[in-house]
């Protein structure tokens, strides 16, 4: 009855937290309902006669396990939530058919057996007197070759993690002396215009002037530029309106003549150039 | 009287008659291998190769008339060709001796007038080489004791033939004259072919010994061969003789051949390959006799030829294509007499022979008058040759006379007896033989008025002179021959009872009749052919423009339109299967399977795209497989 | 009471095999891969008592130190990953692809 | 001694020489040389052959290859494979010298150099498995040889050929694949229903008794055989394929490659399978007869000298086809003699065809014009090699083309009156390309025309020196023929020809 009991409450906490790993939003909360899971196993371990593997779940799963993917989720940016728009087509519904119906298939086939009420271990650990000095009979005589293949698998492991998680620097350091000549050798040495220094008005998308008054056509950020133009969202200001499409203008032309691409592209090119080139 | 038997013989000069094809052959083979190094006296090889062929066949000539008429068919067995289908052997009978004769005299006087024509051509001695090659052809076709080794003489003297046509390759036309006559030419060879299998298949054998009237007659009595097959092979070696003497309706070829050099003209294309079509015909004699449908084929053949040559010789102003249009009608003649059984074969060979003589004779005064006129073919301008060139002239107009049958010349006497012996199986066909006769007094009237007489027309650079005599020698000795051939070999029935081992004699042995009802038209007919001649031609001013001319003319000048038919039934539709084919080969089978290349690349292409690099894609495949492996074994758990 | 708990082990394995396909943060996948090992583990368990068996436990046992390694071995990977790249979805590693 | 052992031997390890030495002129040299061995061999060979002898395979050598299957490796030639390997052996070695600066990046078209050494190792490896393909009496030997055949050739169409070359050699290999999986399926079945645990050929023949069976392996061999040959429609690779090929490698193809499938529809097809090939005989001869037709139509139709020339076989394919499938003794003979004549006359087409586009870089017809005037030698050899095409009497073509529609015309007459129109269409195709590349105004002056040097007269010279000798006077290759090709036939028990009049011959008047 006792253990009937804690089934159940542990079913249902362990099939939740599972959901919740599998649905929640931020990785974090995923990794705090696998503890739960994990913890919730660990007790019905326990209840079935695995003392041993009860705590080998909760020393080396919660706590190890677990640390390590805590670490990389800090390492990774802890505070990311993820999209969940699901970009492959198809991908969900198909998902949730093939998983339950898998799940189905197996329910129904254990449905379908009938088990006898279970033998217990009683008399398997009497022998050795005892869970723990069993399962090490066991582990150090009939699978004492697979053990020691383990241990060899844990260090190359652990080697293995070292060598990857290592970050070589290939090239030495940029030094200042490289950062200068790197600008110099570029094609703009000075920095570029910035709105509104000799403007009247204070917006990131007004034009600046150069000293003669003319247009500077780099101050203009294209993408802002031209979503309001598409957009209809002309200024109100007929100035601001007037230079920010001698501008487009100037740049149609020059689209024309390097004919290459299609425009949308080099509209979204345009804008990170010139972010780089400041 | 039936054909003697031939015996195997390999004594005296028959026995080694293989010379008359080796030597030619062998001269060929020298100016054609060493090439130039043969320059200075190639020329001079060539002459004597053919000249000694020409001695060869003298000698077995004699010895062939001194022996009793039983014997005069003697094979000469070289080696096994074809192992049981065909030897390589040659047959000396009077028949193939009378060509061989013929061959190499006419042919040996060419090629010494060829000297002469020739000297200026820098490829004088490849053109011996050809000439040389197509004697060899030549005999070796006449001489062959079967069909399988006429048949390879028949096809080299094509080759020859092509070449000589094409021998001014660098001249367009020629070139496609030359390659028309040797396809127009394979059309006849297909006839032939199937001609050979079909006795092949029948006899069992291909050797003339073994293919006798008796043999023909007695596979017809007993059922072994039904009058359709034999028929059949007559009219297959009819088509083959039709290719290779311009029969209708073969006969587009022979006037563009005249694109050759003249003494190709006159030896190959006059005297000797054009009339191995009758040679075939009277050859298989025993194929004809038995099938009087062929027989009657051939006849009508030769007469719609015989009038077919002469209207288009009547409008032609080129010299040489006048004188083709005549050799196919004078062909349809020897064609019409070699459908007339053995009384025919006899005058048709006389006329073959008389003719070699007396238009090669032209051809080569022809040659003679154009070279002299700067290669200028143009009837219309000439006019007057005749004071400036007098041996030229002289032996053509003997040609001429003998031609239209002048009386006691040479065709006079071979052309009547045609005329007569027609008229006796055939009226119809006799009187246009007779009409046929008049229009050739017109048309060569017609030819010498324009180019020997009336007003000088010549170009302003033209200097007429006689040609040397290495080019007036062979055609004084021609004529001579086209004066007295003729009388020598019908009275008294001569070639034909020298034939008759060969060919077999008729029961009655015709007389001649020189003022038969028929006989008499035809003078008349050609008298009033050479009076309208000279009035149209002779008395009137010839313009040096051809005139439009009525309807017939352009009838005439278009050669009855048979080139124009056979480019609208065969060369149109001919290039137009071709670039289907080719359209059907790339776009239709190629395009099938390239089609099912491109399919299964297609379906591949969009197959790839379920790889789309997506771990979690290839994960619900993953579990889709697993669901299916629990499915199947709780589905055979089950069971 | 078995089948309840192999009823239990088959829901978490389900559950796990979804969540590595709609998932797309690899660390997340990589719980669900965890998630799914456990489910195994306890079925192991389960029927060690069933058949009075100890191996079930053995394997069970082998399982997760397997398990430790992996964990191991991928994050570094997805650490290393996510260096070069700044994500860590598993859709952004797409080359293997036609 | 092992004759044919040796002969397949001797060209690999010069191969493998070849391939080792520094130099590329030495490396042509050798090439050369060991060829030269392989051909006195191969004389040697048919100098101590016996035509009349009983035995059936001569020189025969079995030893035991892969005995869990029967597998051997047996060898043995009787006339009709004596001839072929003669022919292989006779144009290896002017197939060398003609190709000698194929791979140089020499000439008009200025291809990319490429390894001289490879494409000499190639050809050497190449005549290896010609030799073997014919000299095989084991199925499955025949089949390796068959298929290791594929290997050099796609090399050298795929790196040394035109411009489409790749295109070209993938469509060869894929057709020749194809039908040889077919020919491997059929193989495994006739070892599996045959039973006798062998692939021995002559202890097969007259196994397969079922008449389905029969069919069914008849198909499967057949179809592998008329891809290769190639009969019609299956023909549509030999045009690409010899188009780009350098000219040696497509005399080889089509001069020798090629006949491994009629060779192998009168070896395999007929003796294993009489009943089905008489059952099939019908629509082969269908085949033939359209292939003759069509490929000289399509000839007709082409630009292209090579493609041209391609076609033409594809038309001459069609000849021996039908020669093979009328099964008369005239026929038979014919075809084998056929398969010897085609790879010399196409052999020195295509190397003229060589010649021509080495001087001038293209392979248009249309590219040339006049070249009689310019190079009178070349032009000379072009008709000799275009006339032997077209079956002129006195070359050698001739008297195959004819013994194989008169045998044909022995038995099946409709069939051989089609086939015949093919001398009218052949006439047509050779001189009309004759007439638009050597005749006319010449295009060029002779600088870029150059003559035929001694190399290449030294190539032509024997070549049509072959053709004329063996036109004239074909009977001793017959002789070798004739008794294997009458065995064949008698194996397939049809009634002998007999003409109408047989009881009349020779009775004369």
């Amino acid at each position: 009855m006792g253990e009937t009991i804690t089934f159940w409450i542990l079913a249902v906490v362990s099939v939740s937290a599972a959901l919740g790993l599998v649905f929640s939003r931020k990785a974090v909360y995923s990794a705090l309902m696998l503890g739960v899971v994990m913890l919730s196993l660990a007790v019905l371990y326990a209840v079935q006669d695995a003392p041993f593997l009860a705590a080998v779940q909760i020393i080396v799963y919660t706590g190890a396990v677990m640390m390590l993917f805590l670490f990389v989720l800090m390492l990774v940016g802890v505070d990311s939530a993820d999209s969940l728009v699901e970009t492959i087509k198809g991908q969900r519904v198909w998902a949730a058919i093939a998983g339950l119906g898998f799940a189905f298939l197996l329910a129904l086939g254990v449905g379908n057996a009938t088990f006898a009420a279970p033998t217990g271990l009683a008399k398997a650990t009497e022998a050795a007197g005892g869970n723990v000095p069993s399962l090490a009979h066991l582990i150090f005589t009939r699978y004492v070759f697979a053990f020691e293949v383990t241990s060899a698998l844990l260090i190359t492991a652990a080697l293995g993690a070292m060598v990857l998680a290592h970050r070589e620097r290939i090239r030495p350091k940029a030094t200042q002396r490289d950062l200068a000549r790197a600008r110099f050798t570029g094609p703009q040495p000075s920095p570029l215009p910035g709105p509104g220094t000799y403007a009247l008005h204070n917006a990131i998308d007004m034009p600046a002037l150069l000293p003669d008054g003319t247009v500077a056509d780099k101050s203009i950020n294209r993408v802002l530029a031209r979503h309001e133009m598409e957009g209809g969202f002309t200024p109100t200001d007929p100035v601001k309106a007037a230079l920010i499409k001698q501008v487009l203008e100037r740049d149609a032309a020059q689209d024309r003549d390097s004919d290459s691409g299609d425009e949308p592209v080099q509209a979204e090119d345009a804008a990170p150039r010139q972010e780089d080139g400041k | 009287m039936e054909p003697a038997e031939i015996i195997q013989h390999s004594g005296g000069v028959i026995g080694v008659s293989w010379l008359m094809v080796a030597l030619p052959l062998l001269g060929a083979a020298i100016l054609l291998l060493f090439g130039r190094r043969t320059d200075r006296w190639g020329h001079l090889l060539g002459v004597a190769m053919s000249l000694g062929a020409f001695a060869v066949a003298v000698a077995a000539f004699v010895q062939l008339l001194g022996l009793p008429e039983a014997q005069r068919r003697q094979g000469v067995r070289l080696y096994e060709f074809i192992p049981g289908l065909a030897d390589m052997g040659l047959l000396i009978d009077p028949l193939s001796i009378s060509f061989a004769l013929l061959i190499t005299g006419v042919g040996s006087l060419i090629h010494i007038y060829s000297i002469g024509y020739m000297s200026h051509d820098p490829g004088r001695r490849r053109f011996f080489a050809y000439l040389n090659l197509f004697v060899a052809a030549m005999l070796l076709l006449v001489l062959a004791d079967n069909y399988v080794v006429l048949f390879v003489g028949w096809e080299g003297v094509g080759l020859a033939s092509y070449l000589l046509i094409g021998f001014w390759q660098f001249k367009p036309t020629a070139a496609a004259a030359a390659k028309k006559a040797f396809i127009v030419n394979r059309v006849g060879d297909f006839g032939l072919l199937i001609a050979i299998f079909t006795i092949w298949t029948t006899f069992g054998s291909v050797a003339f010994n073994e293919l006798t009237g008796g043999a023909v007659d007695g596979a017809i009595s007993s059922g072994d061969a039904s009058q359709g097959t034999i028929t059949a092979v007559g009219l297959l070696l009819l088509l083959g003789a039709c290719g290779k003497s311009a029969q209708l309706p073969l006969q587009s070829w022979l006037l563009d051949a005249m694109e050759g050099p003249t003494p190709v003209s006159a030896l190959i294309h006059a005297a000797t390959m054009v009339t191995a079509g009758v040679y075939l015909v009277v050859r298989s004699g025993a194929f004809f006799e038995a099938a009087p449908t062929a027989q009657l084929v051939v006849t009508i053949v030769g007469v719609a030829t015989l009038l077919a040559g002469a209207i288009i010789g009547c409008a032609k102003d080129d010299i040489k294509k006048g004188l083709a249009g005549s050799t196919m009608s004078q062909i349809g003649y020897m064609m019409l007499g070699a459908g007339l059984g053995p009384v025919g074969y006899a005058f048709a060979i006389a006329h073959l022979i008389a003719h070699g003589f007396f238009k090669a004779n032209m051809f080569l005064g022809a040659g003679s008058v154009m070279h002299a006129m700067n290669d200028e073919v143009d009837m219309r301008k000439y006019g007057g040759l005749f004071s400036v060139m007098k041996v030229t002239a002289a032996t053509f107009m003997i040609g001429y006379l003998a031609i239209i049958g002048f009386p006691l010349l040479s065709g006079y006497f071979t052309k009547d007896g045609i005329i007569e012996t027609a008229m006796e199986h055939n009226q119809i066909l006799g009187w246009l033989a007779v009409v046929g006769a008049g229009i050739t007094g017109f048309y060569m009237s017609r030819m010498v008025f324009m180019t020997f007489f009336g007003k000088r027309r010549w170009a302003d650079d033209a200097h007429p002179h006689e040609s040397p005599s290495v080019m007036t020698v062979p055609l004084i000795l021609l004529s001579i021959g086209s004066v007295f051939l003729g009388a020598f070999l019908i009275l008294d029935n001569r070639l034909m009872r020298f034939l008759a081992p060969a060919v077999g004699l008729p029961e009655h042995l015709p007389g001649f009749h020189p003022f038969s009802v028929p006989g008499l038209t035809t003078l008349a007919l050609v008298a009033v052919g050479v009076v309208y001649a000279w009035f149209r031609y002779g008395a009137a001013e010839v313009p040096r423009l051809a005139p439009r001319g009525s309807f017939l003319t352009t009838f005439a000048r278009r050669d009855l339109y048979g080139d124009a038919l056979n480019e609208a039934l065969f060369m149109r539709p001919g290039q137009w299967l071709a670039r289907f084919a080719v359209f059907f080969d790339n776009r239709g089978i190629d395009g099938l399977v390239n089609g099912l290349a491109a399919g299964i690349g297609g379906t591949s292409g969009r197959l790839r795209r379920i790889q789309t690099g997506y771990v979690r894609s290839y994960a619900l495949s993953i579990l889709f497989g697993a669901a299916v492996v629990v499915g199947a074994l709780l589905y055979v758990g089950n069971m | 009471m078995t089948t309840h708990y192999l009823v239990l082990s088959a829901l978490l394995f389900a559950i796990g095999a979804i969540g590595v396909l709609v998932r797309r943060n690899a660390i997340v996948v990589f719980m669900c891969v965890e998630l799914m090992l456990n489910a195994c583990n306890l079925a192991f368990v389960t029927f060690a008592r069933q058949q009075g068996n100890l191996d079930g436990q053995i394997i069970a046992f082998f399982v997760m130190v397997v398990a430790a390694a992996e964990v191991v071995i991928g994050l570094a990977i997805i650490v290393m990953i996510f260096r070069t790249r700044r994500s860590a979805s598993v859709d952004d590693a797409n080359l293997l692809k036609y | 001694m092992p004759w044919l052992s040796t002969l397949i031997a001797v060209p690999v390890l010069g191969a493998v020489g070849v391939s080792l030495v520094k130099s590329d002129k030495l490396a042509k040299q050798l090439a050369l040389a060991v060829s030269l061995v392989v051909l006195v061999l191969t004389g040697a060979l048919a100098y101590l052959f016996e035509p009349a002898s009983k035995e059936r395979f001569q020189f025969a050598e079995v030893y035991e290859w892969i005995p869990r299957f029967g597998v051997h490796y047996g060898v043995g030639v009787d006339g009709i494979a004596l001839v072929l390997i003669a022919l292989s052996a006779v144009l290896v070695p002017i197939v060398i010298l003609a190709s000698w600066h194929d791979a140089d990046g020499t000439g008009a078209a200025a291809p990319p150099k490429r390894s001289v050494k490879t494409y000499f190792a190639l050809l050497l490896v190449l005549e290896a498995m010609m030799i073997g393909v014919f000299a095989a009496t084991d199925v499955f030997l025949f089949y390796v040889f068959f298929e290791a055949m594929l290997i050099p050739m796609y090399f050298m169409i795929g790196s040394y050929g035109g411009a489409q070359r790749s295109y070209a050699a993938v469509k060869f290999l894929l057709y020749s694949l194809f039908g040889g999986l077919l020919m491997l399926v059929a193989v495994i079945a006739l070892y599996v229903i045959a039973d006798k645990g062998t692939f021995m050929f002559p202890e097969l023949i007259g196994v397969i008794q079922d008449p389905t069976t029969q069919k069914w392996l008849f198909a499967g061999f057949f179809i592998a055989f008329a891809v290769k040959a190639p009969l019609w429609p299956f023909h549509t690779w030999l045009p690409d394929a010899a188009a780009q090929a350098p000219a040696g490698a497509a005399v080889l193809l089509v001069g020798v490659l090629d006949k491994v499938g009629t060779y192998g529809m009168l070896r395999f097809c007929l003796e294993l399978f009489p009943d089905a090939s008489k059952f099939f005989t019908p629509l082969v001869i269908v085949l033939a007869v359209v292939g003759i037709v069509y490929g000289a139509i399509v000839a007709i139709g082409q630009t292209d000298m090579k493609r041209l020339i391609a076609y033409t076989s594809i038309s001459h394919f069609g000849f021996i086809a039908l020669g093979v499938f009328a099964m008369t003794k005239d026929a038979g003979a014919g075809a084998t003699l056929y398969m010897v004549n085609h790879g010399f006359s196409t052999g020195a087409l295509f190397l003229v065809a060589g010649f021509l586009i080495y001087r001038r870089g293209s392979s248009q017809i249309a590219d040339y014009g006049g070249v009689q005037k310019v190079a009178p030698l070349l032009a000379g050899t072009f008709l000799i090699a275009g006339l032997s095409g077209l079956s002129l009497p006195g070359l050698s073509t001739f008297v195959s083309e004819f013994m194989v529609l008169i045998g044909t015309f022995e038995r099946y007459p409709v069939a051989a009156i089609i086939a015949t129109s093919g001398v009218v269409l052949a006439a047509v195709y050779i001189l009309w390309m004759y007439q638009r590349t050597m005749t006319g105004p010449s295009k060029e002056p002779a600088h870029v025309m150059p003559d035929l040097n001694w190399r290449e007269i030294w190539v032509m010279g024997p070549l049509i020196a072959v053709i004329i000798a063996m036109g004239f006077f074909p009977k001793p290759v017959l002789d070798v023929i004739n008794p294997a090709v009458d065995k064949t036939i008698s194996s397939v028990h049809i009634e002998p020809f007999t003409p109408a009049v047989a009881e009349k011959k020779g009775a004369g008047q």
